[in-house]
């Protein structure tokens, strides 16, 4: 067992750092001039705006070890906003399952940032059992095109994406996870409409997406028809392991220290209340073993071993994790936690902070909720499969 | 020992339960919210009719002699609607301080019209740096000759907006966080050199940022006694964390009994959510904080009318664990409502969002924990 | 509502606490002539000796405040040790079901302490599924005798009783809630074997019970054959709001600030230490609410309601207030909760602390698992029984 | 940045674990600890043979130079058999301050036999009143000529019934809670004065209460500088609190892992306990409190190899989260295994006891959450 890093690893850290430093935003800099310069230069460093890409597909080819210290210098560095739906989602689905066709004519424009993509898979009514599916894409009888009805809900973003990639059902004749479909359409076009969800913290970045006799060319069919579960299943426990955050969950401690320290208590500030610190302590050692948590999996990676179902216990410590930075946030803005909106009542900090808790609920229930992740962990890492549930 | 309601109690209680299932279903009240005043000006109308604003003032000033019991009975109800009608801010907060210390010039003046409902006041307390600790006051309060001159800034002042008068607690002398040297003064809403702020808050209601600059109010106006403005001040406090945790007790059985009906009728992997053994036992810890709740409640008011001093230790108790018991159904409640449980469009979000202003009032689950430490 | 007693019940708690208080041990008496002395002043004060019998039994037929007043007496008066099984248990079951013969036989000596009784329910194997039991009861041919084969576990002090009121089974055709027998013999007879259980504490209260070959006249049996789980069925809700002990805890939580006081920590005591004097009052606050559940328990009892599926809250909360004493006993003894033993090692409360703790684990499992209380409230208050369970 | 065992360490691993698996069942564990000296003398004999002993001294000692990763390896072993020879006491505790601050003579004269497993050494450092506080030492050390006269008492000295030496902790200057004034001494177990009262503990081992009245020490005894003992103390008692975690992470699997096979055995209400969600969702939280002590174990073992004064925070949390997990871990084994975790019989019961133990030696949960709030 070895904590330090090799010196070539070092060596990747810094040169990381470095194009992070140089590459800031300016001052008075158009902020999407920047962000697209950004990824140009990124990509003259030999694949650096797909990070997670292979190298075949023009990715990096990195090591465990250095997409792990990627992660942990863009939490700390000031980067351009970046979206997961074309670039982390579609694409290794595109890459395992799409034709040369389908790759050459969608992966250029995701990595050129100029398609915004959104994701179509939970449906109303399914909550985290994700295959039970009722869009329905009916192939036309010269088998060119099909035609999808149905609705799907919380599709983030779907409000400004411009492609989607769907799943929908082409047969319900036998178990529920066969006879899906996965389909990509634009999203501008008629029998597509869009309604905000907005959640408690009263922001909108969900939607419901209602389909009405869409037509979709049977080319923008990813692989077989029927097989589309099997192309997304792989994805779910990648994404979860990503849902864990905890690069940022470490900056967002840092800055809830800071921001507890700016609210005067007696002689002291909130970080010298005992319970307080306590709860602040307790979630920093939380957060201090599953960073370890996650490094012990990702050496297991970079070992060969597959990826398994422990990224659930990293879904669900570090979701929690972000749950418990948010509600101390709200206990630090005190008396200011029940301002709403944008009025800067209080403190700095308290403005959103409330709102950014609520918010957070979300965490244990998109992606496959704790519960389901738990029942996860039981059947595949412990076992708990024999005899009748009850 | 007995835990049985009057006759007349019960009939309050049907009566404003009737009122909330009549007028307060979700998109009503969020139609009432979004609106300025953020209330229903009829429905104030009704309840000053119905006597509902009345009820704890004595019947020497228009009152009708009730007790800590009758607010809850009326608190618990509206929390099952969510009620908007700023009752805390004038039956139990203002009028609730004029009741205590005001003198009776000042009760003939302002508790009937309170009462009627044709004049509103609030209670001014807290400020910037003060947190929860209600003897922190830097707002200061000046003689000058017959009057007194105050200046600072109070903040959070629930329904500040509508109130006709406020209720300002000051520091006329002593340190900024002494017990003495508190006084509490009636102070017109349009007297010049006070600014109000006014914003909604987390749940639907309104509170304001009150600026005094030199803002003026006759000796007469003083509620209380100079410099001991304190007692009254801590008395309405646990008055109001009382009526909050009534309305908190009210909210939480909406919210685990609505998760309880929710899960029964949404399925998942071919079963009710309701038929999973996890799910199941969450709601019978929720229901059993509800409970656990209402026997505090019913212990911190029933102790509070027999000798407020004794009670102050369980009031401790009782805001603790409501903040803390609370937020925990509230946080399931969500959780097992799923994705739809984080919208606006389910009751149970708003319920958890008032919950969640209650614990920030009148000092949260730390604090009040704090507190019971010391005795 | 009304928190105060009124003018009788004041007069009902000095007339109690009178009572205890002249006849409490004097210095020198020998505690077991004192004991049975003792029980004879409170069968003249009117059946105090047996508080919970009815009055046509020879109780006192207090009111059920009167009842609350006697238990919070007793809680903090020096009484003598009393055991529930013969007076508790099978008394009130002889009261309902009992022929007179059986209740003339019986209920005298138990009422003078003179016969040990214990509770054969549990076997091994069966755990909080009390029905699931296997002891056999075979009717002799002449319908003369029963004959006893099978083993019961968990039995307290078994091993000082000497008769038995055992659940066994005559019948296993049927549910297995049917064909159950309730039957008392003899401890004190060939064909009985009694081995201590020595629990996590150290201590032996509990057994395990064989019996061979038992002989038992049918006269000895409760009622009708097959119909022994209605009889011992109703006394379980009862024991589980008995378990909850609250009156005692409150004792023991002003003992155990007591003797947080007496653990010097700088220049205070552990009780100025800000976490552990949070436990304290957080333990506190839930005592504090727990005693006004039971009381609007008994309210409604009072009231002429039954005591239902309520008590299982008390149950819950009740034993998991008493398991916290115990945790914070064991962390108040410091480096000395490792010690075993009667060594007199450190703090005085200290000795025994951590054997108590080990053995209040025993709380939440027996008289019903927590988890199996918790399935009764789904089931019973909030109605959540439709579908299949999974 | 890599997790891997090296081959020496497997092998190590891998005997370790074969020893524990053919030595230590339960009875056979019962009967080692309950009769004297509470360990079997053959086994001590056969780690000195197979070199465990000397693992992590150096060479130059007679040891084989490994580190905490080594004695990691072997504790976590240990932990799945709740092993009762005295290493940690011996090799972590007493060796260890000898190693890290005797003086050449010092080491050439106990270390050798100490890995030979010929003499014994433990670490008397706490005291009634020092609770958790390394640093409070009432113990007193005075010099008189080339010699020492010690006074006091020391409390829960482990493994003191068979140490022919203790390292004594002792103050030479300064008040009791100073750091600084804080001296080592190897004292011999047969001094004229020293008394020990020797009983057994919760988990079947054995301690000691040691009393020193006029104990007489060669000044050439000292270990370390006089007055700054504290370091090697600190430097001691984080290696003891690496191992005792080691030792814990191993019991815990034990435990959450005999739990998942139990309820899989026992059938009740028709079903086996495993069927359960409430239990299943249960073991989850076990295992992962198992996984996550495992991962802060790595992280604080390795940082304290990389650099001792960084890893101190990591320390402190390690220790807070292995109190309050093992015991978590320890009352869900035992309440899952329904009246029998509860007995005698099964081990289980026996691994929460020692988890229990642990969580009271170097500071509790609480302590080190205090300690970690200093960062």
């Amino acid at each position: 067992m070895d904590i330090e890093l090799s010196s070539e690893d070092l060596a990747f850290r810094d040169e990381v750092r470095a194009f992070f430093e140089e590459n800031k935003i300016k001052e008075g800099e158009d902020y999407f001039s920047w962000r697209l310069g950004w990824f140009k230069k990124a990509r003259e460093k030999g694949g650096w705006d797909v990070p997670k890409w292979p190298a075949k597909f023009g990715g990096p080819g990195w090591t465990p070890t250095q997409h792990y210290i990627w992660e942990q210098e863009t939490a700390r560095a000031t980067i351009p906003f970046d979206l997961p739906f074309g670039l982390g989602m579609l694409a290794p689905i595109l890459m395992s399952y799409g034709s040369k066709e389908q790759q050459e004519r969608f992966m250029p424009d995701i990595r050129d940032r100029k398609v915004n993509w959104c994701q179509g898979y939970s449906e109303p009514g399914a909550g985290s059992d994700l295959a039970n599916l009722k869009t329905k894409a009916v192939l036309s009888d010269d088998g060119s095109y099909y035609t999808v009805n149905g609705s799907k809900i919380w599709t983030t973003l779907a409000h400004v994406a411009d492609w989607i990639f769907c799943l929908t059902r082409t047969d319900d004749s036998g178990i529920k996870q066969q006879g899906i479909t996965f389909l990509l359409f634009p999203m501008k076009q008629e029998g597509i409409e869009v309604k905000p969800i907005i959640t408690l913290g009263g922001s909108h970045t969900v939607n419901t997406v209602h389909f009405t006799d869409v037509k979709v060319p049977v080319e923008n069919r990813i692989g077989e028809e029927g097989k589309g579960w099997t192309y997304a299943k792989g994805l779910l426990e990648h994404e979860r392991t990503g849902l864990a955050g905890l690069s940022k969950s470490l900056v967002e401690v840092e800055q809830l220290k800071e921001n507890a320290r700016s609210v005067q208590r007696g002689n002291g500030t909130l970080m010298d209340d005992s319970s307080y610190k306590s709860k602040v302590a307790e979630l920093e050692i939380d957060l201090m073993a599953t960073e370890y948590t996650e490094l012990r999996s990702l050496a297991n990676a970079a070992a060969g071993e597959e990826l398994g179902p422990e990224s659930s216990i990293l879904k669900l410590k570090g979701t929690e994790i972000k749950q418990r930075i948010q509600k101390l946030t709200v206990e630090a803005s005190g008396i200011y936690s029940s301002a709403w909106g944008d009025g800067g009542i209080g403190f700095p900090f308290a403005k959103g902070g409330t709102g950014g808790y609520l918010n957070s609920r979300y965490f244990t229930i998109y992606g496959g909720a704790s519960e389901v992740q738990k029942d996860v962990i039981a059947k595949k890492v412990l076992g708990l499969t024999k005899g009748s549930k009850k | 020992m007995n835990f049985e309601l009057s006759e007349e109690q019960k009939m309050i209680q049907q009566s404003v339960e009737r009122f909330v299932q009549e007028n307060y279903d979700l998109p009503k009240r969020v139609e009432i919210s979004s609106k300025d005043p953020g209330y229903n000006k009829d429905y104030w109308g009704s309840m000053a009719e119905l006597g509902w604003l009345g009820l704890p003032f004595n019947e020497e000033d228009g009152g009708f002699g009730g007790n800590q019991i009758d607010t809850l009975v009326i608190m618990e109800q509206f929390g099952k609607g969510l009620v908007l009608e700023p009752f805390l801010a004038n039956v139990v907060l203002g009028g609730g301080a004029i009741q205590m210390g005001g003198s009776e010039e000042l009760k003939r003046e302002i508790l009937p019209s309170l009462i009627e409902g044709t004049k509103q006041v609030t209670l001014a307390y807290a400020e910037q740096q003060s947190r929860f600790d209600l003897e922190d006051v830097a707002t200061s309060a000046r003689q000058e000759g017959d009057k007194y001159i105050i200046n600072g800034q109070k903040s959070m002042v629930l329904n500040a907006e509508s109130a006709d008068h406020l209720v300002v607690v000051t520091r006329t002398s002593g340190g900024q966080v002494d017990e003495e040297g508190i006084t509490l003064f009636l102070v017109d809403s349009n007297t010049k050199g006070l600014e109000k702020q006014n914003f909604p808050t987390v749940d639907g209601l309104r509170a304001s940022e009150i600026t005094l600059e030199n803002v003026e109010v006759n000796t007469e106006r003083m509620i209380g006694d100079i410099d001991n403005g304190f007692e009254i001040l801590k008395a309405v406090s646990n008055n109001g964390i009382l009526a909050l945790c009534a309305e908190a007790v009210g909210a939480m059985e909406i919210l685990y009994k609505d998760t309880v009906e929710y899960t029964q009728q949404r399925e998942q992997f071919d079963h009710p959510l309701s038929d999973f053994q996890v799910l199941q036992h969450r709601m019978v810890d929720m229901f059993m904080e509800y409970e656990q709740c209402k026997s505090l409640l019913f212990r911190a008011t029933m102790e509070t009318i027999q000798d407020p001093k004794m009670a102050q230790k369980t009031i401790h108790a009782l805001k603790h664990l409501i903040g803390k018991s609370g937020i925990f159904v509230g946080e399931n409640a969500v959780q097992l409502h799923g994705g739809m449980g984080v919208t606006e469009e389910l009751r149970i979000g708003h319920f958890f969002k008032r919950l969640l202003v209650i614990d920030s009032q009148f000092g949260n689950a730390d604090f009040h924990l704090d507190k019971f430490t010391d005795f």
